[in-house]
């Protein structure tokens, strides 16, 4: 029971399953299409990578190593930042494509060029116009 | 001189980052006057790394004396962070500064509306702080966050324009580099695991192989790969690149492609070193040789001007890949790469802004419809011309003492003994073919009988700046003696 | 006993996040997908709480579970009112063969094709492999803890994190805060926010619910960000509950906006940099080095940095769900 | 080690900076762009002038910056490069003269003339490069500054013989590069020194030099239009005429047999290249070459295409003189380099008038146009007897010295195919020679030229006209005066006995 126990280490078992985690968000992320999965794929990669991080960190005797949880805070923070842009961009990408996944390959040669730097691209105008009204 | 340079030096590492971070914070709060604080600020930031390479030049004397690490806080790692600054990181902020400095001036003009003004400026600019940041950063995890700021920005800045491909791009280019931030954290975490510290000097001293090493080296390498575009994990740039607003494809392909790539070399001369196996340098290679064939078919083929340079950037990352073999037969070969990263960063630049310009002029950016315009703007066409003759590796200009360098190397492995050395040295002769090809199909209209147009007015910016940079890629020839001292005096570097 | 208790609890919660989690990335419906990942965020936080790290556990449930799962919500909404007015754009199209969920068409996935099965697969067991093999051939490292240890009576806190977070590696910590900005920056780069999708209006419950529940939340918040020096807390979690609360606070009012001024906002989003980078550079010209303190100074440096922080994190927090850029920044 | 150096960096300065300036002038600035296309021109003569005398008092002059570690980019000054650089520098005056004249009132002067003297700037510096990488480097850039002139006209063919022409430098260019860098691998980044500088390596690395020999001479050989690399030359015959002569005459095919010459001579050395049996194989190729082209142009009745295939035969003339390997034959070649330039351009301006002026294109048409234009008709009658080799004409001096040269480095055969050569050349120059004084024009001329600008003084627009009578009557200086001091020949056997240290040698 006792060999068990130590076999069983939580420096042990929850880094495991952290790279599990990992794997498994790297295959829901070649599976699914859906930009929102796949989005959701990358935060449980994430989460995978905080696992073993702490787990590791959870490793032999004494209080565990406050600079792996520091970092893995870090990480949060910029997990849930990438996040957030990210859903901004795919509410856009719905808005112009009408579909949350992505366009297949490069541009076509016939796309139309939005070109920023032209006079008629101006959203200053746009904007004057809508508050004029 | 001499000797207050060592003593001012980490003053000067200091003052830059934070000079780089407080122009991004101060254009973020005051988005109205932005592209003022930009552009000032990029005179001012370039000026200030050009002071820290004289610094660095003058404190350095010795090789293995060279670096420069800065205790963040006045803590010493392990605890605490270093920047670490040597002749690897001096030589790659200066082009990070070159090429920021022309795209920044460039900006001035291409981004003309008031409100788009407010956006791009800000996110530029820690853009660039990013890319300081990354390049002198001495610390493992703190790598992972600088590449994080690089990448986040990079993508708002693609999708820019907001059209469909360009949303699409950006996107792919988020997950891709979310990917491989997250493969790249992983391997770090391993290190951890493994040695207890974060630093790469310490951990360099304590890698051994073992399972742990060579999981980390894949896991970051494949990340960086990923980032750095090299095939075939490719996929993702020539959409994203092809798409961006033009300064920003120059940033792109020019700095943050390469700043990946430098993150690899650094981790391959450092911690992973005695990973390198010649079968694994060969097969590197390969991937460089598909990639440099692949890359260059698609850019014969490729109908937009945007395109073949994207695509042309996947083909001229072939060499970087082709490089590593022959770093395994001469370690000193990675000074070449490194050399021939910052010449093809300098022209690519200067290639995009001209397409930049010229697709302005046209309102499109497709190479059968673009004659008239290519006719009628020379300046651009010269600069695009120039540019494109240090892509192919003709003197007189940087890419040809790149190419020679690598030509040098790759029939080194040949004497060496080595006989797969015959399809390094005709993949690294004949891609300059190829690029021929592709830097005609933009050039050679121009030259055609027809009809010619201005087509829409364009800034003084934008029409002399891509000129300038070309000319600066140009004369990059000329710095190879001073850019190859300045790479000796990285320690731990072969 | 407990030991074994203890391994058969981590069995079980280990067996339960992973199931979580394929049953997240298998579904096909995107809401069932996201309630399911907010599970999966809830489940973390228990685990990092068994490995003694109850400051994550706390920024896992406020930031990985709550905000994350605002935002994959509100997304989910958004998503479902564009395919709406699409449909309404185009009245003349035939009925989706889907049905009557043709309306959720935007939120659902199909099954993915069968032959990227066994490839997938491979590729996932293949990394998930070597990596579990390197991480059991590994030494139980000592780690930074000591060192961390020996140099807290420096640090001007109590709290072991807190003082790797604001002083040993501050400058890591300034780049997260950073990484915020950045990406609002991006999200607001993007386009000019559009109104919620109409919905009916609240009904009392929500109001007075929220006239309770804000109060509350600023004052968790308030504590756990003064809690940061010296127990678990600080001000990412702090900023998180009161970014929490704002959401919450545009949830009732999903209508009426305020048009927030240009200049007073931004300089609220950039609060918590600019202070630590102006506290920063102090530092490298009287003595210690960027982004160090004198040690005498160093608690009420950092308790500045951290009020600031917080308030920035919180207000990009709501910005972040609001989304797009709001109008008075283009003035 | 910048003795003079300065001089050196001015004579490339001459040209590349008003060339630059051209790029950049509007198109309207007719005037400013003249004064400086001719300032250049005239700055570079006098210049090149002042190093002659220098070179002949025996001053060394010398520029050196390093490129790389342990490679520096040289230019020096010897004898053997002042005879290119002349020769360069005093066509090119009179063919930019030619230039303005021809391209008078065409669109995209300012492009043609920047290249133009970019083009030149290259030549000159090939003459001018004191190691390999100097001379690859100016050689590949006057692959790029020739493109543009070849698809000046913008036309489909134009622009597919530009492809053609890119197709087979630029590969060729890759080739040498190749090789060139692999030499300096083995034997250092040495300066060019009469009688090579490879030493032991010819024992050691014999196979090694024996393939770097074989790619130099593809790099070079292809500009040089040696068989069978030479197919571009024919059909870049669609540049304007001053661009033909500047590619046949000075810049491109001498830019390829004078890297044949420097490898040669400067880097294998004489005795490292017969004795490694390299000499014969080239001997070998030229002779082939020289009589391919004589019986191709036989074949064609276009008049460009005829010179096209003669240069192509000629220039072998001048690698058949440095393969022999001895001093007469080395002698022989060298004055070819000189006097083929010479007669050569002549004929091209011949052609360009004819073309320009009656736009007459093909030998058929020629009856009778020693009528209508007796001063040009003259000229091109002084060029092809000079090219057959009569005596006391230019072409003579060459051919009696490679007769001699051959018998020396005991190739008896060679002197059947210089006879052979001979005799082929006077069948294809002589009949247009006949038609034009002897035959009769029914029909009145179409006057091109007078339809175009107006009426004319002389037979022509003067600007075409007497360029071409200077250069007629050099090439019957050249041969007339053979024996004078600071002649072609006088000045090539003051190379031959410094470079190749041959005490009281008298030809």
């Amino acid at each position: 029971m006792e060999w068990l126990a130590q076999q069983l280490a939580p420096g042990l078992i929850y880094p495991t399953a952290g790279a599990i985690l990992f794997a498994l968000g790297l295959y829901g992320l070649i599976r699914r299409h859906h930009l929102v999965l796949r989005i959701l794929a990358l935060n449980i990669m994430g989460s995978g990578v905080f696992m073993v991080l702490l787990g590791i960190a959870a490793r032999g005797e004494g209080p565990p190593d406050p600079v792996a949880q520091a970092l893995t805070l870090t990480g949060i923070v910029v997990a849930v930042s990438a996040t957030a842009f990210a859903l901004a961009l795919v509410v856009r990408l719905t808005r112009i494509t009408g579909q949350a996944v992505m366009l297949p390959g490069p541009p076509d040669d016939h796309a139309p060029v939005d070109d920023i730097s032209r006079e008629e691209h101006a959203p200053s105008a746009e904007y004057d116009r809508e508050h004029r009204e | 001189m001499n000797e207050a340079a060592p003593a001012m030096l980490p003053l000067a590492i200091s003052g830059l980052v934070a000079l780089s971070l407080a122009l991004a914070i101060l254009a973020t709060v005051w988005p109205r006057q932005a592209h003022r604080i930009g552009g000032y600020g990029a005179v001012v930031v370039t000026a200030s790394v050009l002071t820290l390479s004289a610094l660095f030049l003058a404190a350095g004397p010795e090789p293995e004396s060279a670096a420069t690490r800065v205790a963040l806080g006045g803590w010493e790692a392990p605890l605490g962070l270093m920047l670490h600054l040597d002749g690897l990181s001096m030589t790659l902020l200066v082009l990070t500064a070159v090429v920021g400095l022309a795209t920044s001036l460039y900006s001035l003009g291409y981004v003309h509306d008031p409100i788009e003004r407010r956006q791009f400026w800000p996110l530029w600019l820690w853009l660039w702080a990013g890319l300081n940041m990354l390049l002198l950063s001495g610390d493992a995890f703190n790598l992972y966050i600088t590449l994080e700021v690089v990448s986040l920005s990079a993508v708002a800045l693609v999708a820019f324009t907001g059209t469909a491909a360009a949303v699409s791009g950006a996107m792919r280019y988020l997950l891709v580099n979310i990917l491989g931030s997250l493969s790249f954290l992983m391997g770090v975490v391993l290190l951890f695991g493994e040695h207890g510290v974060l630093d790469l000097v310490l951990l360099e001293a304590r890698t051994e192989i073992g399972p742990t090493e060579r999981m980390a080296a894949v896991l970051m390498t494949a990340g960086l790969m990923v980032k750095a575009a090299l095939f075939p994990l490719h996929v993702w740039l020539a959409p994203a690149h092809g798409s961006a607003p033009a300064p920003v494809s120059a940033v792109l392909s020019g700095l943050v492609v390469t700043g990946s790539f430098y993150l690899i070399l650094r981790l391959w001369m450092g911690p992973f070193a005695p990973l390198a196996t010649p079968a694994f340098g060969i097969l590197v290679g390969l991937l460089g040789v598909a990639a440099l064939v692949w890359g260059s078919a698609q850019a014969l083929r490729a109908g937009r001007l945007k395109s073949i340079v994207a695509y042309s950037t996947v083909a001229q990352f072939g060499y970087l890949l082709i490089a590593f073999p022959l770093m395994l037969v001469d370690p000193e070969a990675w000074k070449v790469v490194v050399f021939f990263a910052v010449v093809h960063a300098l022209a690519k630049a200067s290639v995009f802004l001209a397409a930049g310009t010229l697709q302005h002029a046209a309102g499109h950016d497709r190479v059968a419809e673009m004659g008239a315009i290519l006719r009628a703007r020379g300046r651009t066409v010269f600069a695009l011309g120039l540019a494109g003759v240090s892509l192919m590796g003709l003197p007189f200009t940087g890419g040809f003492i790149a190419k020679y360098l690598l030509l040098e190397a790759g029939l080194g492995t040949i004497l060496a003994g080595s006989l797969i050395g015959v399809l390094w040295v005709v993949a690294i002769a004949g891609g300059g073919l190829l690029a021929a090809g592709y830097v005609l199909r933009m050039v050679a209209p121009a030259f055609h009988h027809g009809p010619r147009d201005a087509g829409e007015a364009v800034s003084p910016w934008m029409d002399w700046v891509p000129l300038g940079l070309a000319v600066v890629a140009a004369a990059a020839g000329f710095a190879g003696t001073l850019t190859l001292h300045t790479l000796t005096l990285t320690p731990g570097a072969p | 006993m407990s030991d074994l208790l203890l391994v058969v609890f981590d069995l079980v919660l280990l067996v339960g996040l992973l199931g979580v989690a394929w049953r997240c990335l298998a579904s096909t419906d995107l809401f069932r997908a996201v309630v399911l990942f907010i599970t999966f965020g809830l489940l973390l936080a228990l685990a990092w709480v068994r490995l003694e790290a109850p400051d994550i556990a706390l920024a896992e449930a406020a930031i990985g579970a709550g905000i994350t799962g605002a935002l994959l919500l509100v997304t989910l909404e958004r998503l479902r009112s564009i395919v709406v007015e699409r449909r309404r754009g185009q009245p003349d199209e035939p009925p989706d063969p889907a049905g009557a969920d043709a309306l959720l068409h935007a939120l659902h996935d199909p099954p993915p094709p069968r032959r990227t099965f066994v490839p997938a697969l491979t590729f996932a067991l293949v990394v998930g492999g070597l990596m579990v093999t390197a991480l059991w051939h590994q030494p139980d490292a000592v780690g930074l803890e000591p060192v961390v240890d020996e140099h807290m009576d420096v640090s001007g806190v109590d709290h072991p994190i807190t003082a790797v977070l604001l002083n040993f590696r501050a400058y890591d910590t300034f780049l997260e805060l950073a990484i915020v900005l950045i990406a609002l920056l991006g999200a607001w780069s993007l386009g000019r926010y559009d109104r919620l999708p109409a919905r009916p209006a609240p009904g009392p419950i929500l109001p007075g619910t929220l006239r309770l529940l804000v109060p509350v939340a600023i004052v968790t918040g308030v504590y756990i960000l003064w809690a940061g020096s010296h127990a678990p807390g600080g001000a990412f979690q702090a900023g998180a509950i009161l970014g929490a609360a704002g959401i919450l606070l545009v949830l009732a009012r999903p209508r009426d906006l305020p048009m927030a001024p240009s200049s007073p906002l931004r300089l609220g989003l950039a609060a918590g940099v600019a202070l630590f980078l102006a506290i920063g550079i102090v530092g490298l010209l009287i003595g210690p080095g960027l982004l160090g303190y004198p040690p005498a100074w160093a608690y009420p440096l950092i308790i500045v940095i951290e009020v600031a922080a917080t308030l920035s994190i919180a207000l990009t927090l709501v910005a972040l769900f609001i989304a797009g850029r709001p109008a008075g920044d283009d003035r | 080690m910048n003795d003079g150096g300065w001089l050196l960096l001015a004579i490339l300065m001459s040209s590349l900076g008003p060339g630059l300036a051209i790029f950049f002038l509007p198109e309207r600035r007719y005037g400013l762009r003249t004064l400086l296309n001719l300032g250049g021109s005239g700055t570079k003569l006098l210049l090149i002038g002042w190093l002659l005398l220098g070179v002949l008092r025996g001053d060394e002059y010398h520029f050196s910056v390093p490129l790389l570690p342990g490679i520096d980019f040289v230019l020096a000054a010897d004898a053997l490069s002042l005879l290119f650089a002349t020769l360069s520098a005093v066509l090119w005056f009179v063919t930019t003269v030619y230039a303005i004249g021809y391209l008078e009132g065409s669109p995209r002067r300012s492009r043609f003339f920047g290249f133009f003297s970019l083009c030149i700037s290259a030549t000159v510096g090939i003459a001018l490069s004191g190691n390999l990488i100097t001379l690859l480097i100016f050689y590949e850039l006057l692959t790029l500054a020739t493109w543009p002139l070849v698809v000046h006209r913008g036309t489909p063919a134009a622009l597919r013989a530009g492809r053609l022409y890119l197709a087979y430098t630029l590969t060729s260019g890759l080739v040498l590069f190749t090789a060139i860098v692999w030499l300096t691998l083995l034997a250092g980044a040495e300066s060019f020194v009469p009688g090579g500088y490879l030493g032991d390596l010819a024992t050691t690395h014999e196979t090694a030099l024996k393939v770097l020999f074989v790619m130099l001479m593809i790099g070079f050989g292809v500009k040089a239009a040696l068989v069978p690399l030479h197919s571009w030359l024919p059909i870049a015959m669609v540049a304007p005429a001053p661009v033909s002569a500047l590619l046949h005459a000075v810049a491109v095919v001498k830019a390829g047999a004078f890297g044949i010459v420097r490898v040669v001579n400067d880097v294998y050395g004489a005795e490292v290249a017969m004795e490694l049996g390299l000499a014969a194989g080239l001997v070998v190729v030229a002779a082939i070459t020289i009589l391919y082209g004589s019986i191709q142009a036989l074949r064609t009745d276009d008049l460009k295409q005829r010179l096209a295939f003669s240069t192509v035969s000629q220039v072998s003339y001048i690698v058949l003189g440095v393969a022999l390997a001895g001093p007469l034959g080395v002698i022989g070649g060298l004055v070819h380099l000189v006097h083929q330039g010479i007669t050569k351009i002549t004929l091209f301006f011949c052609a360009g008038n004819f073309a320009e002026t009656l736009g007459i294109h093909k030998i058929s048409e020629l009856d009778g146009v020693g009528r209508r234009m007796p001063l040009t008709m003259l000229a091109f009658t002084l060029g092809a007897l000079g090219m057959i080799g009569l005596p006391p004409l230019a072409g003579f001096v060459t051919k009696w010295h490679l007769g001699l040269g051959a018998l020396e480095a005991q190739f008896h055969w060679v002197l059947a195919v210089l006879v052979a050569s001979g005799l082929l050349n006077a069948a294809y120059f002589l009949p247009p020679v006949i038609r034009g004084w002897l035959g009769e024009r029914r029909t009145p001329w179409h006057e091109h030229l007078v339809e175009h600008s107006g009426p004319t003084r002389f037979e022509t627009h003067w600007m075409l006209l007497f360029p071409t009578l200077f250069v007629a009557a050099l090439s019957l200086l050249g041969g007339l005066l053979a024996g004078m001091s600071l002649s072609p020949l006088d000045w090539v056997t003051l190379i031959v006995e410094r470079d190749y240290s041959i005490p009281g040698f008298a030809p």
